[in-house]
């Protein structure tokens, strides 16, 4: 593939790279399960396609290319799916999604971001 | 310094196993101490998969002499290195660890599917995975109930 | 005076294939037994199996007299590239009693699984003992390091499981069954290390190879790290003194066919292994093998025999006595080690194969015993010599021959190993070993008395003869201990042979 | 299979066959008794016609089987061995008589356990005294131990079970910790253990070396209770008194003293000995031995006591004669060891007759007993001076050669401990019959028999001719002396098969 | 001689083995134990992840399948019966450890030292053995991937010995948690027919495709990375996702335990089978040469197999696809008879109450 391709290639990288740290970040930043599951998928979806893009530009064409693309028709399927199949025994086990606004308080148990655990444990 | 980064692999492995072991033996819970296990039998694939790695070698998968993957492949590297190393033409790395590893892991998930059974059945015959509760369930009960059956 | 070479045992083409048809066809058995649907079946099938392994091992034991060490070549493949069977008169020796102990074992499991497992279990237990047969042999005949690592763990993986099956019968079982897998998988991972450690240094695998290349390549730290992993790791496996933790528990609570099995033949072969690294890879005048020799091996040998052998005449629980005997008596052979020297290693594996027979006595005859009644502490077999004098006898013939009476096979080792201490100016060996085989007459001593002299508890059960089924077997293995005592032609040439040839030196 | 073997098979076979046939006949008394008698005799002839083809110089040895190589068990028959086998096999059969007489006096229970245990044990002693090599004779020396246990724990009783075991642990302890040692010892610096006629170990060995194991033999070998390792003899006191007589003065004890006499002669040789430090060590052990034994057998009230004590002064005169750095010393000891054996013998089956006649075992109470005893009391003064060693009796002789001996090596010490102790033993034997035949004025009046009929006609039978024994022996003393010449020269008479 | 060009593995290895190390020191820490297990899976992850930087492809795979799968999978299902936070150790009890594991560490970073530095061309172990194998294989075997040639054919002994430590485990298992008939029958598995509807649907998709992938390892497997063990384990994962979302009842009548069992000594029987008919055309155990006695080579028409010269190599092929078949079945049935073993076990641990 000629130079500017793979450099576009590259950059897409870079994007999905960033793109799992946000995730990772959203994960320890939100205050209850739901939300931090949300952010884990963001990463698995988001910044797997990017990066599986950037690879198919990056590399030549032919057989590698027809496997990234078949890696990522099965990612596709898998990630929500398990974000799905989590949220479901959240909910099954009790966890209630924590509505309504709330600011960080370094509480007593170690500084976590929920200040109040109101629910149901 | 030169003598860190060179042996650096192997610093990590007994990092990795001396954690296996304190796991092992700091822990109380007979999961917690398979964890500890499996995690010492790991610290062997780093050792043997280190001292197997070429640099600048592929994986020990024969690619026809000639074919433009072996002509990508020896690109990168001097020919004069890669003739040294290489076989016909491409620089391997060496399969024998590769094999020895397979093994290992293999040996090292049954005797955790053992372990862990065992543990299982502990947990019936005790009520608990706890070592310091089992020992003195154990001195208590002299004969021990033929329960567990 | 039978001369091993002389003997026709089987068919040339048989022969030319016997070392690894011992190891394959307890392989098959166990598959076999796995699939039989009932136990009984699945007896049949290990006691067939175990006399073919029998007949396959007195083969190559033959062989390996008549041409010195049979290499036989896996794969088509010549060393170093492929693996090979390299079995010399040590591997052969300790193949006879893995598969006779063995064979006479199959043949009691049929009485003796009846108490102690459930009915449904048993073809699934027969599988597990066949494995750890194969696993045994392969790791006494095998002439590749990291093969004798995977024979080591199918034998492990098997006992682990057949410790915990004791669990049916006492609960106490199943923890000393985790201890073991624990303790016993940081021995094989400590010894596949040491193997790493000796691979980084030469590059090849095969035993003999090694060796050749470790002469070459002379002292370095990873080829004393190597040596220093693989003596604690099979240390641990062969419950050496201060790594045997695991083996009281694992005794006592197995059921009795496993301890049986454990006692007679599993720490043989650790020991067997650390031999062949000890004599024969380690380039001997090397400085590792000699310094931990002299300086760590006989004290710790020494401590082990003391300490153990005073523990089992305080120890309450009879087959916790007996299982700290076994660590005290691995302390003796190690002293023979220590003592170094072609007589010194002929010594100790005479006295090897003489440890295996006494512990297959004594187990078999205590697992008869223990049919019956519920007896575990040494004063619940009170009097019990009136109600079952057969199965006493063949205890009592154990005892003699591990004390050391004379006319029994454990005389002549203890003669052949304080001599070889004497011949070899180690007198505080000699020294230590008179004073343990002083302190087993005493454990001994308190036992049998108690067996024979003392009256029955008045509420205790009445104990009852064990079926002949066990009788039978453990008088053959009695009588064996005493016909080799009066005629040590048998094992004597294979162990002065095993010596001679680690020591390169021609009988 | 020549004449040599078979009777040497024979020698062995006897006993054993004897064993197991009297375990088969064990519910018929009469026929079993009969064949323990039987059974003496044979075995009497057979030791004798072995005594006679030794004298003619053939050559009785046969390798049994080889355990290991270079550890036959080899049976090798030579003068001393052959004396032994003899003493052994005849005084069994008087006591054997003495036995039946006195088993039924005192209507002893499990009889058929103690002459089956006696046939072991003259199977234990036959194969120690017939022995080839050190190997061979621990082996019997270990049969010999087990086979008497049962013996001494006879009655049964708790004191019985206490001094069985104390028998048990120090003689299976010595034999253990030091004897087997000092054996393999032996082997690994002459690559064998066999008896041969002027020392094994002759040349090859070191002071030092040569030092410990010759220590570690003779402690090694207890039964001769030698002072820190005697205590089991007079603890065995407990057995009935066919026991005592026959094993506590002919076959235990003389099998401990036989071992150390074959050790010193044919294992070290007498050059060797001479030179060894450790031997006057013991020559010194053995002389305070003598001297102690004598006092303590002085102040013992029970006679059977009294006459245990002075057995283990006896033996240790045996232990100094082999010590001595002179080869007719050895000479001395086997003699010394006949003789005592039947005096001894004698001695100790009075004290059954009066134990069996009169239930008396204290010396004190037997004051004017001889009055209604009067047979028992004169053998009994007849043994009392044959074991001090007057004219008329045979050990005259053998102490004569001891103190020559002892002169010849001037060893002063153990030479006046052969005097203190005889004269202590007249002391304290003597007077036992003398005031038992003529009570002082004022005796107190004699006891009642409680045996009907006195003391039964087989033991007054046995007791005759063991005495006569003391005293016809001295007449064929030289000419013993001379068959047992051989032992103390360096070589051995060449043999025809 | 360093290799010409910077190598860009280094940094990789270094900054993954860091991760490892975190990752491990994160286990030794936390107390809980559902982290550490879910600890351990990302450990194997990265572990796969360092091996494909370590050009062990072979490995890599392993790891990630059955270090991350399996282990994971058997650790929660072990975890679920044996509920309960650990107790808390005091430090004083960690002292002992802490001292003998800094001391030996210590002692063996100062051995390891002398070992050959990172990616050592030169090194004995990858001059010697490594490389005659390297070089030996295209005319022995024919195989080009060398991992799976050594695995099969040159040390196809070991293998054999790997495949009966998995029969042993599955023994194992089988022996401690197979209720047998005495056990309490497994009761219905919680799943109600109207619950996880994408699960159900999405698995439904997803069964085949992982089949389907684990016979394309199987069948490729001495070309491109893979072989019986990967494949097996993928099957088995199959089976088990089909467990997990559909109950465990459908799954035991499709594949009953005992069947499991049965094709597991199977597996370990077609292995050795192998090697005895070795023995029997006249060669020695496992040497397949002589897989194919003369006259079956002779009525196997040329060119059958891809290049004509390779005629010879008929053998080593069919010997290396049959012992992968033996193992993939080993393998297989092994890993689903021990999640059996664990899942059919939850009730009865339940009923027998929960306390710490």
């Amino acid at each position: 593939m000629s130079e500017p391709v793979q450099m576009i290639g590259g950059a897409l990288i870079l994007l999905g790279a960033i793109w799992s740290i946000m995730g990772a970040v959203g994960v320890l930043r939100f205050p209850d399960v739901y939300t931090r599951i949300h952010a884990a998928s963001l990463t698995d979806t988001g910044a797997a396609t990017l990066m599986l893009f950037g690879m198919g530009l990056m590399g030549e064409a032919g057989m590698v290319t027809l496997k990234l693309f078949f890696v990522w028709a099965f990612i596709m399927l898998t990630t929500p799916t398990s974000a799905n199949a989590l949220a479901n025994a959240a909910f099954g086990s009790g966890h209630s999604p924590r509505i309504g606004n709330f600011q960080i308080v370094r509480g007593k148990n170690g500084g976590g971001s929920a200040p109040d655990r109101g629910a149901r444990a | 310094m030169s003598w860190f980064i060179a042996n650096f692999n192997y610093i990590v492995v007994v990092i990795l196993m001396m954690t296996g072991l304190f796991i092992i033996f700091s822990s109380a819970n007979l999961i917690r101490r398979m964890i500890g296990l499996a995690l010492f039998q790991s610290s062997t694939g780093l050792f043997y998969i280190s001292l197997s790695k070429v640099s600048g070698g592929t994986a020990a998968i024969v690619v026809p002499p000639d074919s433009a993957e072996a002509r990508a492949l020896a690109a990168q590297l001097d020919p004069a290195y890669v003739a040294a190393f290489g076989v016909k033409g491409v620089v391997y790395a060496n399969p024998l660890p590769h094999v020895l590893i397979l093994t290992a892991i293999v040996v090292g998930v049954a005797t955790l599917a053992v372990g862990l059974a065992i543990a299982v059945r502990v947990r019936e015959a005790y009520g608990t995975v706890e070592a310091p509760e089992i020992d003195d369930l154990g001195r208590s009960v002299t004969e021990g109930p033929e329960n567990g059956r | 005076m039978i001369g091993l070479e002389t003997l026709y045992v089987a068919p040339a083409s048989l022969v030319a294939h016997a070392p690894i048809l011992a190891i394959v066809i307890p392989l098959l058995g166990a598959c076999a037994a796995g699939l039989s649907p009932g136990g009984r079946s699945a007896w049949m099938i290990c006691v067939a199996t175990a006399v073919f392994t029998a007949w396959m091992s007195l083969a190559t034991a033959c062989e390996v007299m008549r041409q010195d060490a049979v290499v036989y070549v896996l794969g088509g493949f010549q060393p170093p590239l492929g693996i090979t069977l390299r079995v010399d008169a040590i591997g052969a020796l300790l193949g006879l009693l893995i598969s006779v102990v063995g064979l006479l074992a199959a043949v009691v499991s049929g009485h003796s699984l009846v108490a102690e497992i459930r009915k449904e279990k048993h073809s699934l237990f027969l599988s597990g003992f066949l494995l750890c047969q194969a696993g045994l042999i392969g790791i006494v005949y095998t002439g590749d390091a990291f093969n004798a690592f995977v024979c080591l763990e199918i034998s492990s993986i098997g006992t682990y499981a057949l410790v915990a099956s004791g669990g049916a019968s006492d609960r106490r079982a199943l923890p000393a069954a985790f201890n073991y897998l624990i303790l016993g998988t940081i021995g094989a991972t400590f010894y596949v290390i040491g193997i790493g450690f000796i691979y980084g240094a030469t590059g090849t695998l095969n035993m003999v190879d090694m060796a050749a290349r470790l002469a070459a390549h002379g002292q370095s730290a990873p080829v004393h790290a190597g040596f220093a992993f693989i003596m604690v790791g099979l240390g641990i496996k062969a419950a050496m003194f201060p790594l045997h933790g695991w083996l009281p528990g694992a005794y006592a609570y197995a059921p009795s066919l496993i301890t049986l099995l454990l006692a007679a033949t599993a720490t043989k072969t650790a020991i067997y292994l650390m031999a062949r690294f000890l004599f024969e890879v380690f380039p001997d005048g090397a400085a590792a093998s000699e310094v931990f020799l002299t300086w760590i091996l006989g004290p710790l040998a020494a401590a082990g025999l003391i300490v153990c052998s005073l523990q089992a005449i305080f120890e309450q629980d009879i087959r916790r006595a007996l299982a700290f005997s076994s660590v005290a008596q691995v302390g003796f052979i190690l002293l023979g080690f220590a003592v170094g020297g072609d007589q010194g290693l002929s010594a100790s594996l005479f006295f090897v194969v003489a440890h295996g027979l006494i512990k297959g006595v004594l187990f078999m005859a205590l697992g008869g015993l223990t049919i019956g009644i519920r007896a575990r502490r040494i004063v619940d077999f009170a009097g019990i010599g009136r109600d079952a004098p057969w199965t006493v006898l063949a205890f009592s013939v154990g005892a003699a021959s591990l004390v050391g009476t004379p006319l029994t096979m454990g005389f002549l080792a203890k003669w052949q190993m304080i001599e070889a201490a004497l011949a070899g100016e180690r007198y505080w060996i000699a020294a230590v070993m008179v004073a343990g085989s002083a302190l087993t007459l005493l454990y001994v001593g308190r036992i049998l008395e108690v067996m024979m002299f003392r009256e029955p508890a008045p509420g205790a059960p009445r104990a009852k003869e064990a079926p002949a089924g066990v009788i039978l077997p453990a008088l053959v293995l009695g009588g064996i201990s005493i016909w080799f005592g009066v005629d040590s032609s048998l094992p004597g040439q294979l162990s002065v042979a095993g010596a001679a040839g680690l020591f390169g030196v021609r009988p | 299979m020549n004449t040599g073997e078979l009777l040497i098979l024979l020698v062995l076979g006897l006993p054993l066959f004897a064993a197991l046939l009297t375990y088969a006949v064990g519910s018929m008394p009469d026929v079993r008794e009969t064949l323990t008698l039987v059974a003496g005799v044979a075995l009497s002839i057979v030791t004798i016609s072995i005594f006679v083809r030794i004298g003619q110089g053939y050559d009785v040895s046969v390798t049994l089987v080889e355990p290991a190589p270079g550890l036959p068990v080899l049976f090798r028959v030579e003068p001393l061995g052959a004396l032994f086998a003899v003493m052994a096999s005849v005084l069994w059969s008087v006591n054997s008589l003495f036995s039946i007489g006195y088993m039924r006096g005192r209507r002893e229970a499990g009889q058929t356990r103690f002459y089956v245990c006696f046939a072991l044990a003259m199977f234990g002693v036959m194969g120690i005294a017939t022995a080839g090599n050190l190997f061979t004779l621990f082996i019997f020396y270990e049969i010999l131990t087990f086979a008497t246990y049962p013996l001494v724990t006879h009655s049964g009783t708790l004191a019985a079970q206490r001094s069985g075991r104390i028998y048990l642990l120090t003689l299976v302890g010595a034999s253990v910790f030091l004897l087997l040692p000092g054996i393999v010892g032996v082997q690994a610096v002459a690559g064998s253990t066999s008896f041969e006629p002027g020392g094994l170990l002759n040349g090859r060995i070191s002071d030092v070396y040569g030092s410990i194991l010759l220590l570690l033999l003779v402690f090694g070998s207890a039964k001769a209770a030698l002072m820190p390792l005697h205590g089991w003899l007079p603890a065995a006191m407990v057995a009935p008194a066919p026991v005592s007589a026959l094993l506590h003065a002919v076959a235990v004890v003389k099998a401990g003293v036989f071992t150390v006499l074959k050790v010193s002669a044919y294992t070290f040789g007498p050059d060797l000995i001479a030179t060894l430090t450790s031997a006057t060590w013991i020559l010194w052990v053995s002389a305070g031995t003598i001297v102690v034994a004598s006092f303590v057998a002085l102040r013992r009230e029970d006679l059977k006591a009294r006459l245990a004590w002075s057995t283990v002064g006896q033996l240790a005169y045996i232990v100094s004669a082999a010590m001595l750095p002179v080869a007719s010393g050895l000479v001395a000891g086997g003699l010394h060891m006949l003789f005592h054996a039947v005096a001894k013998i004698t001695l100790f089956m009075c004290a059954g007759a009066i134990y069996v006649a009169t239930g008396v075992g204290r010396v004190t109470d037997m004051v004017a007993l001889g009055r209604r005893m009067p047979w028992v009391f004169s053998v009994f003064l007849v043994a009392a001076l044959a074991i001090t060693g007057l004219p008329p009796t045979a050990i005259m002789w053998s102490k004569f050669l001891l103190m020559s001996s002892s002169f010849e090596a001037g060893q002063w010490l153990t030479a006046g401990a052969f005097v203190v102790s005889s004269l202590l033993s007249l002391v304290y034997l003597a007077p036992v019959a003398l005031w038992a035949l003529f009570a002082p004025a004022g005796a107190s009046a004699d006891r009642e028999f409680i045996h009907p009929g006195g003391t039964p006609a087989t033991i007054i039978v046995s007791l005759c001719i063991t005495a006569a024994g003391c005293i016809l022996l001295s007449l064929v003393a030289d000419r013993l002396a001379d068959y047992l010449a051989p032992m103390a020269s360096m070589t051995l008479p060449e043999r025809a098969p | 001689m360093t290799p010409a060009v910077p190598d860009v593995s280094f940094v990789l290895n270094v900054s993954l083995l860091v991760m490892l190390l975190a990752v491990a020191v994160a286990i030794a820490v936390t107390r809980s134990l559902l982290a550490a297990i879910l600890l351990l899976s990302v450990y194997s992850f990265l572990g796969a992840a360092w091996l494909m930087v370590m050009d062990a492809a072979d490995v890599a795979f392993t790891e990630a399948v059955v270090g991350a799968g399996v282990s994971t999978l058997v650790l929660l299902g072990a975890l679920l019966l044996t509920r309960g936070e650990t107790i808390k150790t005091d430090w004083k009890q960690q002292i002992g450890p802490l001292a003998l594991v800094l001391a030996v560490g210590g002692l063996l970073i100062y051995a390891a030292a002398g070992l050959p530095g990172y990616g050592d061309p030169a090194s004995p172990a990858n001059s010697y053995v490594g490389r005659a194998y390297l070089q030996a294989t295209y005319n022995d075997i024919g195989a080009p991937n060398v991992v799976t040639a050594v695995l099969a054919s040159y040390r196809g002994f070991d293998t054999l010995g790997e495949t009966t430590v998995i029969f042993a485990a599955c023994i194992g298992v089988a022996l401690m948690l197979d209720p047998g008939s005495s056990g309490a029958p497994a009761q219905a598995s919680r799943i109600r027919p109207g619950q996880h509807i994408v699960l159900k649907v999405i698995s439904k998709l997803l069964i085949p495709l992982i089949i389907l992938f684990a016979f394309y390892v199987q069948f490729h497997g001495d070309l491109g990375a893979g072989g019986g063990f990967q494949a097996g384990v993928t099957l088995a994962v199959a089976v088990i996702l089909h467990a997990l979302v559909f109950g465990l009842d459908e799954t035991t009548r499709a594949f009953p335990p005992h069947l499991m069992r049965a094709i597991s000594s199977g597996g370990v029987m077609v292995y050795s089978a192998v090697g005895v008919v070795c023995i029997l055309n006249g060669g020695g155990f496992l040497d397949y040469d002589f897989l194919f006695t003369p006259q079956l080579e002779a009525a196997i028409p040329p060119g059958l197999l891809g290049d004509p010269d390779s005629k010879h190599h008929w053998g080593q092929h069919f010997g290396i696809l049959l012992i992968e078949l033996g193992v993939l079945l080993t393998v297989s049935s092994t890993m689903v008879s021990i999640f059996f073993g664990f899942a059919g076990r939850a009730p009865r641990a339940a009923s027998v109450g929960q306390g710490g």
